[in-house]
């Protein structure tokens, strides 16, 4: 049963996201990215990864929504979009579309218990957690202790978004043009 | 789950081809940087899917349930979101700033203008 | 008494699937921006209480219960704010409520 | 009551296209803004059955969360925009035409 | 939107609960969905929507754009010193079974304490993006475009209250 | 202070209610999250009769809860069924209406009631009058008797020691 | 002690060194933290180059979790040579970065320009050390971010649609990586490298692990600015501050080709990688593509920076071609060629660097006559030309030495040709600047030399460019040993 | 002094004179005075080193990569060439200074620190130990003379030095690199080693094509159809045409070819398998043609270019001859071709110094206003067509020699032809300044010799020609020594 609101919401999925590509007003696609980005946390929540879910709403839909907004509302927002011609995206976008298919051939079903991503390493996380580590959420040892160094690099980019963003547009009061010396 | 088979990998192309083409075609920065997030979720779609046990639930242990799906995904995309979000950010900044230098930021534009 | 609470909750969530489509459709079938405030509003009131009530009702007494009710007092505070803060910034921003007789 | 679990989401579903219907078309910027709000608030509806669809229905955190960032979106989206000359066309639309 | 009696008020009575909320996700990230990075998000969005109703310089005098610099770095370093301190005490970098004598304390305790540096630098993270768009913004209405050229310069220098040369 | 306490009472109630896990370092959190939270709502100003509904008297408010609800059902069936009908029976207007309550939290209580009905929108509230959009004749009507608003500042206790309230 | 965890501080010190910078503010403070910083890392690098070479691969588990658990630090000679390239080029460009960045950016909080720089050495550190396929995508975010931003932080406007640009194809091709990594996940359940090279062979077969292996080429060679992916790399490097474009210059794309390295020979086995790909004959196509489109691009170039910038690409086109032999010779060339061309072009951007610092421009037309304003720095900018040509006593010319051997040993002239005549094309572009410094007037403007903070860490590296080009032994050795063990199984 | 280090002194102290040049930019006295006194403290290291040829004693600079070293040592064909080199340069030295302060030219320090530096090159070429090194100095030369030909700055120098600097580097990287590297792979070393390294490591098949990347890729021997640069570098002044043709350059070329093939290929080898032959043919239509050509010239550097085109081909003809006489020969003509090249461009200098003449058409009946500088002249003229009295008759009489010993008929019709060319086109110059009437016009009679330092140095290297012819025992001694080692 699970199966066919899956199916319904990645349907609607993909039909939002071509909506967006053929949407020519900027704010409505702004608009249309933040319902894009609520509607994959959805799908993320039928896929059992919750903590995901949580974070691409309050991420996806929340921050990145309102950072495109702030922008749109410097830039202004009476913007169309313009296209360039389509063939050279058509053809990359559609050898990569190729490689993709390709990929699919071999690859296990969704779900499959038995695919090796599931058998190997895993386990031992989750009997880890309750053992090792002593808490039961699975994805928050991986991700403090187990993987611990990636989430380290992860806040880093974090900041290093921050530090560029301040960079470039904080108050930086910035030197005067600069001619030649002498 | 398996009923659905590959279903989830033939969206996650869908939009994956959908983001590339936005970043591709489109000549509006914002507009790629939207098409850049779209691209990039469909990648989280990917993983999840990937992660995904039939019968499984969400990785946080409950007494009586011993299949859980996958976290090792889940927790790769939690990263991959904060990535994604930085770059976003970080893109967008620099767009502001293009449109206060070149008052405009429709890559056309801007190019014939500069050169 | 489980077979009541499930038929209850049952009708309590097809009521309110019914109303989320209906306002749903009210969405794309009213005229102006001012009037599908209010096909928006059936979504986020009857809709959502409906849905939240037959969910809690399946819940029982239980931190399910605590949430589902957060969830309402949210959704009945948050919902009508942002709608009187998007019909005061549509109405300030120019857009003009659209009269029968403008038809 | 799995099945009705899983009738109520597609029925969101459906709404959640009618909203997505709206949005797409506009035509006014505040129309938008109103459609991703009514999909919000599907939102956390659907989380919330989805909750109880996958018999885990101790996320409602998520759905809070949802109701939250749905809340200060829109509230973003109408402050960004309050100085901007939107009234000035007659068309209300934030694309030229 | 001071003006906008309605948001304000009801700003007024949510503000708390979100902070409150994101404290609580940050603290219950072993335990179900969340942690901080979701707490942080939520903690800057609170903060975010204070500004938003409130005005940017009024949030500025709350929380101050050097504390929120400040604290954006603090939380990176507390997280790289809890792998600083597993080192000293013997561990690997990043081995929180080395923070106490039981390892699953030691491991409780690392998790606690990195998620808190999380939380500290994705918050004030969010808030200085905030920031620095909605400032920029306030400065770009009345500022001519930034050509790169010496005239034009001096007149965004003038409005954006740089030093001069 | 009575609004401190009661905010930080507020707090930790909210805690509890949320958390579910009451051993004492989560509590000991709880309570630390409580003070910063209160600390931080201190200096942003938020404590005041808005932020802090002292005022409000609870069984009242109960009461107008409860019969807010049975207006919001009735509403949307109407609106729903001029939704669906194919000729879509409405007759759009605007008018205004006059709040008698005597602090902002009750005005803003009375616009967000109307909202929350389908068929009537407060679309501005300025001073004493907050102007509605209505779907059709029917709904403007039943909030013109004024039976909203009685029940409203009913809730609200006089508050003869707050000179500033309204005045913000 | 400390030793066993050298290969921890490598990342964590200027990881932690970052947001110290955003702590302490001062600018000249951050700067000397940075400059100290990346030393330490030049001396942690060195250590582990020697380390690895005479006592064999070191292994690090974070957190304390065993490998495929945990994330693993894998550092053998390979690495390490690249992590010496990194530190090392950071470190000298650091001492002239002060000035550089003080005079080309609009900034006045410098101290985040170096936490930027900071947090870019940290990325490429980490990309390069680590054995694990999901961190290297963390850290090559890094490392992009961070220099997304220092690359918009140049002194013209369109070092921000360069900037934005390069982030555009940036995160495209990191996301490919993280396509790549998925699809490989999906077929074998792991993220360490050396349990990816054990379970890969198992499914090698399948279409979704070539699929993967296909976007893990194609987003690394993105990174790495491989023709025909180089789009990015003239803009973001012409508009960039000097300094910032000679710390990418030397490191960026060398990191890059380092994966590319480790995913060819480690992950897959060169069989499967160049053979059953193919891309043997793809990369050999592509990279002689390279040396010569991109040679003859650089001559029509006047602004000598963007010229530089094409010789880049074309650069790179040397070592895919020393890559596609995949012979220990080849490797070799390729590898030695890493550090190598790390050293000429990071000293030609200085050299660069100084003259944007007198004449604040560096087109051709305004070089007029600089050679006799700016004695020293251009004699430097003829000594790394010279190099970049091969004249020996130079590093180029060792590179070129290994490659047309390389090339010989599996008797194909039309290579060792190529690979020479490409060299020439060199001769035109670097004459040009050459010329119109020496041989032409400019205008009267008494221009004085550089300032020694800059001048020398340019001539540091210029002495090293001669060098290494007359002892190369030891470079050779560790590029040898390099491929060496690349070539056999992991 | 020890030989390894009076050998890192032959390179070194050029290079030391450059620094002290630099360093004393603003007073052309100190810098003349130290560019003269290097030049004869290295002519007298020379010597010495002349003197303790007693077998090769190297010495290793430095090993850029294993079996490839950066290497000096003394053997008989290189001791020659550098003797010859750094002798020249004290008379290049001393007519420099006349001519560069005769023509009051710009930069003239620049000028002096590249020549050193290109005699420091010069002298690493010479005494070269292996291939490898030798290709570094030779890069070093073709660089270091690049200012010096573009001395002038205009335009035509600039297209000149364009020419030279792009045909020198792209032969010596695009053939001679690869042809090294080829080396290195089959040898496993590129020493210089008497009979060669490649007896059987090489498919002979192979050696024909290998043997000319080496010879067109040694683009200073000017092998035809790569000899473009040497008329290109015209545009030089005097001094540096002699260094050109004469002292370093073109002499560097040659000489790396009788070092290819007499250590690298082995003469033995060469003969056996016939590679050579086509080369040889090569060699002989460069002679011939190059000599044709000198012949249209007017332009008396023009035709002295052409001429020295002709004469390289002479000694490249006699490498692949690939008999000891005619490497002898080869390695004579090094020496005399110098000293009579070198004379005949001091006097196209002095002309110029004194009369601003360029074109042989307009020198009619100078000689008698020049005795001395067309007396030289003559005597120059001479030696290069290898008539007796002068040097030039030696070593063209042991490159015929050769052409016999090899029994190639034609080739010794090649020299013959070849001589009676250069009869046509030197002695016609000399003839047409004593015989030849002057053109009308006023200024005739202001003409004077050039300034001393000129005329002292080309009587000198005058002196030299006809020196050789007498002394010449030795040097046929020194070459003979390379076969009996
Ligand atoms: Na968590
Ligand atoms: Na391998």
């Amino acid at each position: 049963m699970e199966a066919i609101v899956d199916f319904a919401l990645l349907a609607g999925l993909a039909a939002w996201a071509v909506a967006i590509v053929r949407l020519r007003s900027l704010f409505g696609a702004a608009m249309l990215f933040g319902i894009y980005s609520l509607h994959c946390a959805l799908i993320f929540v039928v896929l059992d990864a919750v903590d995901v879910a949580f974070t691409e709403a309050a991420v996806g839909a929340g921050i990145s929504t309102v950072l495109i907004l702030g922008t749109l509302a410097i830039t202004g927002i009476k913007l169309e979009v313009r296209h360039t011609r389509a063939l050279i995206p058509l053809l990359i976008t559609g050898t990569i579309g190729a490689a993709l298919i390709y990929a699919s051939v071999d690859m296990p079903l969704v779900g499959d218990p038995n695919a090796p991503a599931n058998l190997h390493i895993v386990p031992d996380y989750i009997e880890g957690s309750a053992t090792e580590i002593g808490i039961p959420n699975v994805v928050t040892s991986v991700l403090a202790s187990y993987r611990g160094y990636d989430t380290l690099g992860e806040v880093t980019v974090i900041f290093t978004a921050g530090v560029g963003v301040l960079c470039l547009l904080g108050r930086g009061k910035p030197k005067r043009s600069r001619k030649p010396r002498g | 789950m398996t009923t659905i088979g590959l279903f989830n990998y033939w969206i996650v192309f869908v939009l994956m081809m959908s983001g590339l083409y936005i970043v591709i075609v489109s000549t509006n920065l914002i507009k790629k940087i939207i098409g850049l997030n779209i691209f990039q979720t469909s990648v989280f779609i990917l993983y999840i899917s990937i992660g995904k046990v039939s019968g499984g639930t969400a990785p946080i242990l409950v007494d009586g349930i011993t299949l859980y799906s996958n976290p090792l995904p889940h927790v790769l995309i939690l990263t991959a979101i904060v990535v994604g979000v930085a770059t976003t950010a970080l893109g967008l900044a620099i767009v502001v700033r293009i449109h206060s230098a070149f008052n405009s930021i429709d890559e056309e534009e801007i190019y014939t203008t500069s050169d | 008494m489980n077979v009541v609470i499930d038929i209850v909750s049952a009708v309590c969530l097809i009521g309110g699937s019914a109303f989320v489509v209906i306002g749903g459709i009210g969405l794309i079938r009213m005229p102006d921006f001012f009037t599908r405030l209010h096909a928006a509003g059936v979504c986020e009131t009857l809709g959502a209480w409906l849905v939240l009530l037959g969910l809690l009702l399946q819940a029982g007494w239980s931190m399910v219960s605590v949430k589902l009710i957060m969830i309402f007092l949210m959704l009945a505070i948050t919902g009508p704010t942002a709608t009187h803060a998007l019909a005061k910034s549509a109405l300030h921003g120019g857009v003009k409520p659209k009269h029968l007789d403008d038809n | 009551m799995i099945v009705i679990y899983v009738i109520t989401a597609l029925a969101i579903i459906l709404g959640m296209f009618f909203a997505m219907g709206r949005g797409v078309s506009g035509p006014t910027l505040y129309d938008r803004v109103l459609a991703v709000n009514a999909f919000g608030g599907m939102t956390v509806l659907m989380i919330a059955v989805l909750g109880f669809l996958m018999s885990r229905p101790d996320f409602l955190d998520i759905a809070l969360v949802y109701a939250l960032i749905n809340f200060i979106g829109t509230i973003a989206v109408l402050k960004f925009f309050e100085y901007q000359d939107l009234g000035k066309r007659s068309s209300f639309s934030e694309t030229p035409k | 939107m001071e003006h906008h009696i309605v948001l304000r008020v009801v700003a007024k009575l949510l503000i708390p609960v979100i902070l409150l909320f994101a404290l609580y996700v940050q603290f219950h990230g072993d335990y179900g969905p969340g942690g901080g990075f979701q707490a942080g998000v939520i903690f800057g969005a609170g903060l975010i929507l204070y500004a938003l109703i409130f005005g940017l310089q009024t949030i500025k005098k709350v929380v101050t754009p050097s504390f929120v610099h400040y604290m954006s770095g603090v939380g990176l370093l507390l997280y790289a010193g809890v792998g600083v301190i597993s080192l000293f005490k013997g561990g690997n970098y990043l081995d929180y079974s080395f923070l106490s004598a039981d390892p699953v304390h030691g491991q409780h305790l690392g998790i606690l304490l990195i998620e808190l540096g999380v939380g500290i630098t994705v918050a004030f993270v969010m808030v200085s993006l905030f920031y620095a768009f909605a400032g920029y913004r306030q400065a770009d209405l009345k500022v001519p475009p930034d050509t790169g050229h010496e005239a034009t310069e001096k007149a965004r220098d003038a409005v954006l209250e740089r030093e001069p040369q | 202070m009575s609004r401190a306490l009661f905010l930080i009472f507020f707090l930790g109630l909210v805690w509890i209610l949320l958390s579910g896990h009451y051993t004492p370092l989560l509590l000991a959190f709880g309570a630390v999250s409580c003070l910063i939270v209160w600390f931080l709502s201190h200096k942003m100003d938020l404590v005041d009769h808005e932020g802090h509904p002292l005022h409000l008297q609870p069984i009242k408010l109960f009461m107008y809860w409860s019969w807010l609800c049975a207006e919001v059902v009735k509403s949307n069936f109407d609106v729903a069924l001029r939704i669906i009908k194919p000729s879509l029976p409405i007759r759009p207007r605007v008018f205004t209406v006059r709040t008698t309550q005597r602090t902002e939290l009750g005005q803003v209580i009375y616009a967000n009631s109307i909202t929350l009905t389908p068929g009537t929108v407060s679309i501005d509230l300025r001073g004493h009058e907050i102007e509605v959009h209505a779907l059709a004749e029917d709904p403007a009507n039943s909030l013109l008797t004024g039976d909203m608003d009685r029940r409203i500042t009913a809730v609200e206790r006089p508050q003869p020691e707050d000179p500033k309230a309204g005045q913000r | 002690m400390i030793s066993a965890h050298l290969p921890a501080l490598q990342v964590v010190i200027p990881l932690l060194a970052a947001p110290a910078c955003v702590v302490v503010r001062q600018s000249t403070l951050t700067w000397l933290l940075a400059l100290l910083v990346s030393w330490i890392s030049f001396a942690i690098a060195l250590t582990l180059l020697v380390q690895t070479f005479f006592n064999g691969p070191m292994s690090y588990e974070l957190g304390g979790w065993a490998a495929p658990l945990g994330i693993e630090y894998a550092v053998d000679v390979v690495n390490a040579f690249v992590l010496v390239i990194v530190s090392g080029v950071s470190s000298v460009v650091l001492i002239s970065a002060k000035e550089s960045i003080e005079r080309e950016t609009h900034i006045k909080r410098t101290h985040l320009v170096y936490t930027g720089w900071l947090l870019c050495l940290t990325g490429l550190l980490g990309i390069t050390i680590t054995g694990d396929v999901f961190n290297v995508f963390v850290f090559l975010e890094i490392a992009s971010l961070s220099s997304y931003l220092l690359v918009s932080l140049g002194p013209d406007r369109r070092a921000l649609t360069a900037a934005f640009q390069y982030l555009v194809m940036g995160t495209i091709g990191a996301t490919f990586i993280l396509i790549g990594v998925g699809l490989l996940y999906m077929m074998t359940g792991t993220l360490n490298m050396a349990d990816l090279a054990q379970r890969i062979p198992g499914v090698a077969q399948t279409t979704t692990v070539r699929a993967g292996f296909a976007f893990l080429v194609l987003g690394i060679s993105l990174k790495a600015a491989v023709f025909p992916l180089h789009y990015w790399l003239p803009n973001a490097y012409t508009f960039a501050p000097s300094a910032v474009t000679a710390f990418m210059a030397g490191s960026a794309t060398k990191v890059s080709i380092y994966l590319l390295l480790r995913f060819f020979f480690d992950i897959f086995s060169e069989t499967f990688s160049l053979r059953t790909m193919r891309l043997d004959l793809i990369l050999l196509i592509l990279g002689v593509i390279a040396i010569f489109s991109m040679s003859l691009v650089a001559i029509y170039q006047s602004n000598v920076k963007r010229m530089l910038a094409y010789s880049s690409v074309a650069q790179v086109g040397y070592m895919v071609i020393g890559i596609s032999l995949a012979t220990t010779t080849g490797l070799t060339a390729g590898i030695v060629h890493l550090f190598n061309h790390a050293l000429m072009k990071c000293a030609l951007f200085l050299a660069l660097g100084c003259i944007v610092f007198r004449l604040n421009s560096v087109d051709l037309k305004d070089l007029a006559g600089v050679g006799r304003r700016m004695p020293w720095t251009m004699a430097a900018f003829v000594i790394g030309g010279l190099s970049l040509i091969g004249v020996p006593a130079t590093v180029g010319f060792i590179s070129k030495w290994y490659l047309v051997l390389a090339a010989l040993e599996r008797d194909w002239w039309w290579l060792a040709f190529m690979v020479v005549a490409s060299s020439l094309l060199a001769v035109i572009y670097i004459w040009r600047v050459v010329e119109t410094a020496y041989f032409k007037t400019g205008p009267v403007a008494n221009t004085e030399e550089a300032p020694l903070i800059l001048l020398v860490p340019t001539w540091v590296l210029i002495v090293a460019n001669i060098y290494f080009g007359v002892s190369a032994v030891d470079t050779i050795s560790f590029a040898t040993r390099a491929a060496d063990q690349l070539l056999s199984t992991f | 002094m020890s030989v390894e280090g009076a050998l890192l002194l032959t390179v070194l102290l050029p290079l030391l004179g450059a620094i002290l040049i630099a360093l004393s930019d603003s007073r052309p006295n100190i810098r003349e005075t130290i560019t003269l006194a290097t030049a004869v403290v290295l002519f007298l290291i020379v010597l010495q080193l002349l003197g303790h040829d007693t077998g090769s004693i190297e010495l290793v600079i430095a090993t850029p990569l294993p079996q490839l070293s950066l290497s000096l040592y003394t053997e008989p064909l290189g001791l020659l060439f550098a003797t010859v080199a750094s002798g020249l340069w004290i008379i290049t030295s001393i007519y420099s200074i006349g001519y560069m302060r005769g023509n009051n030219e710009q930069n003239q320090t620049r000028f002096y620190v590249f020549f050193a530096i290109s005699i420091s090159a010069t002298m690493g070429v010479a005494l070269s130990a292996n291939l490898f090194t030798l290709f570094v100095f030779y890069e070093i030369l073709t660089l270091s003379t690049y200012p010096l030909v573009t001395h002038k700055g205009t335009e035509e120098a600039k297209q000149g030095g364009r020419v030279y600097l792009g045909l020198l580097l792209s032969t010596s990287i695009g053939f001679l690199l690869v042809a090294m590297v080829w080396t290195w792979h089959v040898a496993g070393h590129l020493d210089f080693t008497v009979g060669g390294i490649l007896q059987d490591k090489i498919d002979p098949g192979f050696l024909p094509l290998l043997l000319a990347l080496y010879l067109f890729g040694i683009g200073k021997a000017a092998l035809m159809p790569f000899h473009r640069w040497l008329p290109a570098a015209m545009v030089a002044p005097t001094p540096v045409s002699a260094l050109l043709h004469a002292v370093a350059v073109v002499k560097a070329g040659v000489f790396a070819v009788l070092k290819v093939t007499v250590y690298i290929f082995g003469l033995d080898f060469l003969h056996n398998t016939g590679a050579n032959k086509w080369l040889m043919w090569m060699a002989a239509i460069t002679v011939i043609l190059a000599s044709v050509v000198a012949l249209t010239k007017d332009n008396l550097k023009a035709r002295l270019a052409y001429s020295t085109v002709s004469q390289l081909g002479y000694i490249v003809l006699g490498a692949m001859l690939v008999n000891s006489m005619a490497i002898v020969g080869g390695g004579m003509h090094i020496a005399t071709h110098a000293l009579g090249k070198i004379t005949l461009f001091f006097c196209a200098g002095a002309i110029y110094v004194a009369t601003h003449k360029t074109n042989i058409s307009e020198m009619d009946g100078l000689g008698r206003s020049m005795p001395v500088t067309y007396t030289a002249m003559l005597i120059g003229s001479l030696s290069i067509i290898g008539l007796p009295l002068t040097g030039g008759l030696w070593s063209k009489w042991y490159l015929a020699l050769g052409a016999v010993a090899a029994e190639q008929w034609a080739m010794l019709a090649v020299f013959m032809v070849s001589s009676l060319l250069n009869v046509a086109y030197l002695l016609i110059i000399p003839i047409r300044g004593f015989f030849f009437s002057q053109p009308r016009s006023g200024e005739t009679s202001v003409i004077k010799e050039a300034p001393f330092a000129s005329v002292l140095a080309l009587s000198l290297t005058a002196l030299g020609c006809i020196a050789m012819f007498f002394f010449a025992q030795p040097l046929y001694e020194m070459m003979v020594d390379i076969f009996e080692r």
